[in-house]
């Protein structure tokens, strides 16, 4: 299984390159490759079919326990033929809908790359190899959704699907590590085995991050604003991965965790409650919308709610409902994004109020839609039939939780009856005096695939043993893991509650298709409504943390060099004092108390000659002073140095002082006479930080002294330094012997200030200004 | 500050401070002093010179290496050539004017060649024992003694670089800003 | 080789290079072809040393042959020598950049002899086991990045510099000021011997606590934590990219590196008060410098910020101090090491073709380069940590410590933190990248030569190689998680370091 | 005399502390300078005092006997005595050409760089 991801991703990575050998053929080995994926997982149907599953292990990031293993059991490998098959198609429609673009070899390498990521994910038995697969997915979907990429409204609608399934994809990050310490394993068949983990106390959060992944990727409320928005996208995008791929990742990460994380009360209830809304406020929304492609995303969404829906409902019934509605929901919804694409292509324009009659002219796109809308509209003969059939058998199935279910399923069912009754029928065969202009005809890359997608719906409505059943029976099984169930699908079940309930739900969809014109009139007056939906309020947030952001940032990085120091001052005593208050060292103040005890006169006078000059300095406004008292401070120093038995430190002391003054003096007479600023206003803040630096220094300057010992460096350096190292000069052998490289440091610090000096005067902005 | 007494006071000192700073550079290891000091010392010397005479004067002084040259006579060999070379350059002030001189250009002893040796001799003097398989900087003592010295082992080497470089970086900084 | 000679090397080849740099004062070709060679040996020499450590063990050798305490101990360790592995390969690929990418009177004022003292010093401090001996090479560090800085002496960076400088001072006195506090209370300067001390029962550690604070707010200044950042963003974005493309890349690392060497080692001891301290600033730097990033719109001003970012997550594996979190901050640290090099050199690239870093007048790269777009947005994603790239093992594994150490609220952070680098970075790719380029009204119509075509076509040879090195240890992560892992594990078990270092 | 020569050092350190937040570009580097002394001072400090007795062994003496001050932090204090000279020089330069590019003492003039550009 590796080999198909492998093959995936060096044929993606090779698109460009082949686009520019091809030229517009490129699209040969671009729908070869699916198809050869296509076939290749056929191979494995015989095991699977007979109720084994395939598992393969590659070493990767062994340390980690991060490995690429595949596992392909009936659900994974009724995904993967789902997003082969499909990608066929795709990759053949994109080449008619996207001709002569010139970055044709761009698009089918992220294409390509979605689609390899989507078998990965779906193929993964490592939860960690699926995240990655899982934010490839992410990634390579916002290259697509921002394919026009000099389209404004596009970017924006791509970056907004990233940062949406990005977030989701982090919390889903966390939610798989929390799974996977929990269960102290990342391969997900061997955690799938674990039945005690609802009771883990790491199960609530998991699960809420989990969920929080699936949702955003499968744009459950409220994170599906993303979904209308990103259909932006080139239409073959859509319909790849707005209808049956992507969005449909959550749902599988869902199916494929409910046997671990089901059951629980809280695992029904949410899905229950945001799938239900999902699909029920998708459908509303469907219904006010009058561009094809959104009232197709807002179909999905309430496809998407509905399928939630089932998982939470976690009967078997309910889980066989949802691969069957999953199959017939893909196989329907794929074909209208194609044939809304061909219509858009050969017409211009998207908006149904325009679009009349378009059948005679392009009469195959319009046959794909006509069986797709009966497909959708849940039609007898066809697969979308049986699936509602068995969403209504899976929601009265429950009493607790039947009322819910059922009113759910009914609304969405109507609504996507009505927009069947829209797309199917109203597009290409309502009677009108004047249809739509067609500028040209559709080619044979635009209608074949949707028109085979059609049959194919009807097909498996016919024949659903056929194909539909081996697959999805085992399908069902690795989610339920009964083995004994046996999924019957038959097309007819005979007269019963739930077929006069389609019944029904049909004759309400035509009733609201009657009085669409009216809902459309109605929806500019739901704008305001809008406003405070997740999508603006997506755009607030966004914008409003942008600016706090800015001024928050603003106030901390405000370019004053002095509230830099402040604030650095200020933590560090903070903390200094914070710790010496926390670990209480002993400072045993009464040996002070005889400050004087033991103090030479020429100290004070020294000490004395000190403050002198640091009060001196404090007010003197000449340069030229400050500079020399500075430096009478400076050998004031060096003589304490001299005073303490430390003649070379003292030497260094006075030499380098009076080179400082000399460099001073070097430089004084080129600058600018001296202006007097004072601290404006923050004068006493200033004196408070200075004060509180001054004091923690003392501090913890008389802690130390206090708690000095005795240093065995010292004994040593005594001892060898004649006998070893052959120097009286116990300092003198210690830089150039004992510790050495911290001379050859020093030395190399000097010699770097000194080119930098060097550099700095000489290398003039005006000679060298260039970046 | 420029006055005359001052600026030829200071000239003829600095040469004087220069041996001094060489002696406290070398009784560095036995007494305070060393290469650091020693080469603030003869540093601050020239800054000195340069504050009073300023920075070209000081470099032409005492950086400058004025070199006669005279291309090779035919008939003579390369060893006389050179020999006569070095003769000329020694006896310059007598024999400038008598020698019929071709060329002569400046060496300048630039403070980046001090740093540059400066650096060099103090790396090298640590890589010496490297060489021989010991850990770096490790001190060699040769036998033999030098009067003034003592035995001179690579720690004296090293300050002798530190020193140097001290010296180069001092000047180079000063003449930059002098020549601002 | 011996032992001797291998640990010093990567110290010496830089400082022999800027040595030989420097006879040729002003003359930038002789100059370029020396830096060119000593960083082609560097490399050899890291990776002698690497292959050494992950051998044999800790290397060390006692300079001037004076046993362990008394001496300075130079020693290598699989952290150190990762460290320095990822330096040479930065180094070599901003000198690369550097010979097209820099005008030639930086050149010419020393710009090769400083860049090799500068790598000189992260070898020094990469080495060291002398806590003096550290600040000395923090100080040649310190000093090669004010002079780089400053070099070309422009308006911008002038000012940067200053608060540069300034700031960095005051680190560096800080750091002083707690060395001499700790030779005073311990009575030594070697790290092992510290470790040792700190850790002998009985020990009297009060004020050993209280020193780490001098170590974490000097360290801390240096390597750009929460309120101590200031000086990053106000300096990163204004030199030439040859130089903050080196700088940024590796500067603040360095400083985490020693954080986590010395937190691990020596300051230990008060663990209820020192992890949850480094805990809650490796929060607020994680969220302050992110949030710095999302409200800048200058393409540097933005990298710059998401190092503060980033210097929050390495901070994390620290506080959390379990091994796979340290092993987490090892990998994360080499990780961003490349990352943010290769970053600033694409920053480079595109401002070298449009002569602005701002976002607002760039654009429509995607069309006009798209290998170079390939290449950022590899880069990009790999620091927002999407998988399969490198961030996200760093990512992972710092995640997985926190919730494994139960430290939930840190690791929530740290997944918000890493959404608004994933706005951020993609923020850059659709300006400067995906949106048309605005034309300023005709105006000034920017006449791209085909010597400068040429120039930014060779300038894409370093970010290639930085971009493949990335997307390796993306794709192949296993060989460097799997070391750093051992670094961690070398690291928390410090009687490994304490007895080699002290021959017991 | 302890007591009293940290009560000094803290008066330098508060003193130079106030100078680098000065305004003014002059005190800015006075303060650095001042700061790099106090830092030393401190070592110094901690390192322990010990009057009169340098670390130097008398021509008779094959060892170093006490009392004699402790060398190690005369040895640091020195280099680092050393490396603040260069840091030094750099940053008085830097203000030197701050002053001839921005034409101001004032270093509040210098804060566009942290400007946010819309």
């Amino acid at each position: 299984m590796i080999f198909i991801v492998l093959a995936g991703f060096i044929t993606s990575f090779l698109a460009p390159l082949l686009y520019r050998l091809l030229g517009r053929y490129v699209y040969v080995p671009m729908v070869l490759l699916p198809l050869a994926i296509f076939v290749c997982l056929c191979s494995f149907l015989p095991e699977v079919l007979a109720g084994q599953y395939v598992q393969q292990e590659y070493v990767w990031v062994s340390s980690l326990n991060i490995n690429l293993q595949f596992y392909l059991d009936g659900l994974a490998l009724f995904f993967a033929l789902l997003i082969s098959g499909f990608g066929t198609l795709v990759m053949l429609y994109a080449k008619g809908y996207l001709d002569d673009h010139p970055l044709l070899g761009r698009f089918y390498l992220y294409l390509t790359l979605f689609m390899t990521a989507m078998l990965g994910l779906v193929m993964s038995d490592n939860i960690f190899s699926l995240f990655v697969f899982w934010e490839l997915t992410s990634i390579s979907s916002y290259l697509l959704i921002g394919f026009k990429h000099k389209n404004e409204t596009s970017r924006t609608s791509a970056w907004q699907a990233l940062l949406v399934t990005g977030g989701g994809g982090l919390a889903l990050m966390g939610g798989l590590i929390l799974l996977g310490i929990g269960n102290n394993s990342y391969t997900l068949s061997d955690i799938l085995v674990n039945n005690g983990f609802i009771s883990h106390n790491l199960y609530l959060p998991a699960l809420i991050l989990i969920l929080l992944g699936c949702f955003t990727k499968s744009a459950q409320f409220p994170f599906h604003f993303w979904l209308p928005n990103a259909m932006e996208a080139p239409t073959p995008v859509s319909a790849y991965l707005h209808s049956a791929t992507m969005v449909k990742a959550g749902i599988y990460l869902l199916a494929r965790l409910s046997p671990l994380l089901g059951g629980s009360e809280v695992w029904q209830y949410t899905l229950l409650l945001v799938g239900g809304v999902t699909a029920v406020m998708g459908a509303l929304l469907a219904l006010q919308k009058t561009d094809v492609k959104a009232i197709l995303a807002y179909t999905t969404i309430s496809a998407l709610g509905l399928l939630v829906t089932m998982i939470g409902l976690n009967s078997e019934l309910a889980l066989e409902g949802m691969l069957v509605f999953l199959l017939a929901h893909a196989l329907y919804k794929g074909t209208l994004f194609m044939v809304a694409g061909a219509v858009d292509h050969s017409t211009g324009t998207r908006e149904v109020q325009e679009l009349y009659g378009l059948g005679r002219q392009m009469k195959p796109v319009a046959i794909a839609a006509t069986l797709a809308g009966l497909s959708m509209a849940g039609l007898l003969p066809f697969l979308g039939f049986i699936g509602k059939e068995l969403l209504y058998e899976a929601a009265l199935e429950d009493p607790a939780k039947e009322l819910l279910a059922f009113a759910v399923t009914f609304i969405a069912g109507s609504v996507f009856a009505c927009i069947a009754t829209l797309v199917g029928y109203r597009l290409f065969w309502s009677k009108s005096t004047n249809s739509s202009p067609v500028k040209h005809a559709p080619g044979a890359m635009l209608y074949l695939p949707p028109l085979l997608l059609g049959t194919a719906g009807l097909a498996f409505g016919l024949w659903p043993e056929l194909l539909a059943t081996p697959i999805l029976h085992r399908a069902a099984q690795s989610i339920t893991g009964n083995t004994e169930l046996l999924l019957e699908l038959t097309l007819w079940h005979g007269f019963t509650l739930v077929l006069g309930l389609s019944l029904l739900t049909l004759l309400v969809g035509l009733l609201l298709y009657r009085f669409l014109p009216r809902l459309h009139q109605f929806a500019p007056a739901l704008e305001a409504i809008y406003t405070y939906g997740p999508n603006n309020l997506y755009h607030k947030g966004i914008a409003g943390f942008l600016n706090s952001s800015r001024k928050f940032i603003g106030w901390l990085q405000n370019g004053y060099l002095r509230s830099y120091v402040a604030t650095i001052v200020l933590t560090f005593s903070g903390l200094v004092l914070y710790t010496t208050f926390r670990n209480k060292p002993e400072l045993a103040l009464a040996e002070y108390a005889s400050l004087l005890k033991n103090t030479e006169l020429y100290e004070i006078i020294i000490m004395i000659l000190m403050v002198a000059g640091l009060i001196f300095l404090m007010n003197t406004r000449s340069r030229l002073t400050s500079i020399v008292v500075m430096g009478l401070v400076g050998y004031s120093a060096a003589l304490f140095y001299i005073l303490f038995g430390a003649p070379d430190v003292a030497a260094t002391q006075l030499l380098i002082e009076t080179l400082t003054v000399v460099i001073f003096v070097l430089l004084l007479h080129k600058l600018p006479a001296f202006t007097y600023l004072s601290h404006v206003g923050h004068k006493y803040k200033y004196i408070f930080v200075s004060v509180i630096f001054g004091a923690t220094m003392t501090y913890v300057l008389l802690f130390t002294q206090q708690h000095a010992v005795g240093s065995p460096l010292k004994d040593y350096y005594g001892q060898a330094s004649y006998l070893e190292a052959h120097g009286r000069n116990i300092v003198n052998v210690i830089l150039v012997d004992f510790r050495g490289l911290d001379t050859l440091g020093e030395i190399t610090v000097l010699a770097i200030a000194a080119l930098g000096i060097v550099g700095l005067l000489r290398l003039n902005p005006e000679k060298g200004g260039k970046r | 500050m420029k006055t005359i007494i001052l600026s030829t006071a200071i000239r003829l000192l600095t040469p004087l401070f220069q041996v001094f700073s060489i002696y406290i550079l070398l009784r560095g290891h036995n007494h305070p002093g060393g290469g650091f000091i020693g080469g603030l010392i003869g540093a601050i010397a020239f800054v000195f010179d340069t504050l009073a005479n300023g920075h070209e004067s000081t470099e032409k002084t005492f950086f400058t290496l004025k070199v006669y040259q005279q291309p090779r006579k035919s008939g003579i060999s390369y060893l006389q050539h050179y020999l006569q070379f070095i003769r000329m350059n020694i006896q310059r002030k007598k024999e400038a004017g008598q020698l019929d001189v071709q060329q002569q250009y400046c060496i300048q002893l630039r403070p980046v060649y001090l740093m540059a040796l400066g650096l060099f001799i103090a790396t090298i003097s640590g890589t010496i024992s490297l060489l021989l398989q010991q850990p770096f900087m490790t001190s060699q003592w040769p036998e033999f003694h030098i009067p003034v010295l003592g035995s001179p082992g690579t720690p004296l080497l090293f300050d002798l670089g530190v020193y140097l470089l001290v010296m180069g970086i001092i000047l180079k900084i000063v003449f930059t800003l002098a020549k601002e | 080789m011996s032992q001797h000679l291998l640990v010093l090397l990567p110290l010496l080849l830089p400082l022999y290079g800027a040595i030989l740099c420097l006879p040729f004062w002003k003359r930038s070709l002789p100059q370029q072809w020396v830096a060119g060679c000593t960083q082609v040996c560097w490399m050899a020499s890291a990776a002698m040393l690497i292959y050494e450590v992950t051998t044999t063990g800790i290397v060390k050798t006692q300079i001037g042959n004076w046993p362990a305490p008394y001496g300075i101990t130079m020693v290598a360790d699989i952290f150190s020598a990762l460290m320095i592995g990822a330096s040479t390969i930065v180094g070599f690929a901003v000198y690369l950049f550097s010979l097209r990418g820099l005008n030639e009177s930086r050149k010419t004022y020393g710009y090769y002899p400083m860049l090799l003292l500068l790598q000189m010093g992260i070898s020094g401090v990469c080495l060291t086991g002398d806590i003096f001996n550290l600040y000395v090479w923090f100080e040649v560090l310190l000093i090669s990045c004010f002079t780089l800085l400053a070099l070309g002496g422009t308006k911008a960076q002038l000012e940067g510099t200053i608060k540069y400088v300034t700031i960095n001072m005051l680190a560096s006195g800080l750091l002083l000021t707690g060395i001499g506090m700790v030779y005073s209370l311990t009575g030594s300067l070697n790290l092992a011997e510290l470790g040792r001390l700190v850790r002998q029962p009985g020990s009297d550690l009060s004020l050993v606590n209280i020193a780490s604070i001098f170590f974490l707010i000097g360290f801390g200044i240096k390597s750009a934590i929460f309120p101590l950042f200031f000086w990053l963003p106000a300096s990163y974005h204004t030199p030439p990219i040859a130089i903050s493309a080196f700088i940024a890349g590796l500067l603040t690392k360095v400083g985490i590196y020693t954080l986590i060497r010395l937190f691990t080692l020596v300051f230990i001891m008060d663990r209820n008060f020192i992890l949850p301290l480094l805990l809650v600033l490796s929060g607020l730097t994680m969220v302050v410098g992110v949030l710095g990033a999302a409200s800048q719109t200058d393409f540097r001003k933005i990298l710059s910020f998401h190092i503060v970012s980033q210097i929050g997550y390495m901070l994390m594996g620290l506080a959390i101090n379990t091994p796979l979190a340290i092993a987490g901050s090892v990998f994360f640290i080499l990780h961003n090491i490349l990352v943010k090099t290769n970053l600033f050199l694409i920053s480079g690239v595109v401002a070298q073709r449009h002569k602005t870093f701002a976002l607002k007048k760039l654009g429509g790269e995607y069309l006009k380069n798209p290998f170079l777009a390939i290449l950022f947005l590899l880069s990009a994603l790999s620091l927002a940590g999407i998988p399969p790239f490198s961030g996200f093992w760093g990512k992972f594994m710092l995640a997985k410590a926190g919730l494994l150490n139960e430290n939930y609220s840190i690791v929530a952070t740290s997944l918000a933190v890493s959404l608004i680098t994933i706005f951020s970075m993609t923020k850059i790719w659709n300006e400067a990248f995906l949106k048309p380029k605005p034309d300023n009204n005709g105006s000034e119509k920017e006449v791209v030569t085909s010597e400068e075509k040429q120039a930014s076509r060779y300038l894409l040879v370093p970010v290639v190689l930085l971009a493949g090195i990335i997307l390796f240890i993306g794709l192949y992560a296993e060989p460097v998680i799997s070391l750093s892992i051992r670094a961690a594990e070398q690291l928390k078990n410090t009687d490994l370091y304490i007895n080699a270092v002290l021959n017991r | 005399m302890e007591a009293l020569l940290s009560i000094v050092t803290g008066m330098l350190f508060m003193v130079s502390m106030y100078f680098i937040l000065h305004r003014h570009l002059f005190k800015l580097i006075l303060g650095l300078i001042l700061f790099g002394l106090a830092t030393n001072l401190f070592m110094f400090v901690a390192g322990g005092l010990t009057r009169g007795n340098s670390a130097i062994l008398k021509q008779d003496q094959e060892v170093a006997i006490e009392p004699y001050a402790d060398p190690v932090p005369q040895a640091l204090l020195l280099t680092a005595i050393v490396i603040g000279f260069g840091l030094q020089a750099f940053a008085i330069v830097i203000i030197k050409r701050v002053y001839q590019v921005y034409k101001s003492n004032n270093l509040d003039d210098l804060a566009n760089n942290d400007n946010i550009e819309h």
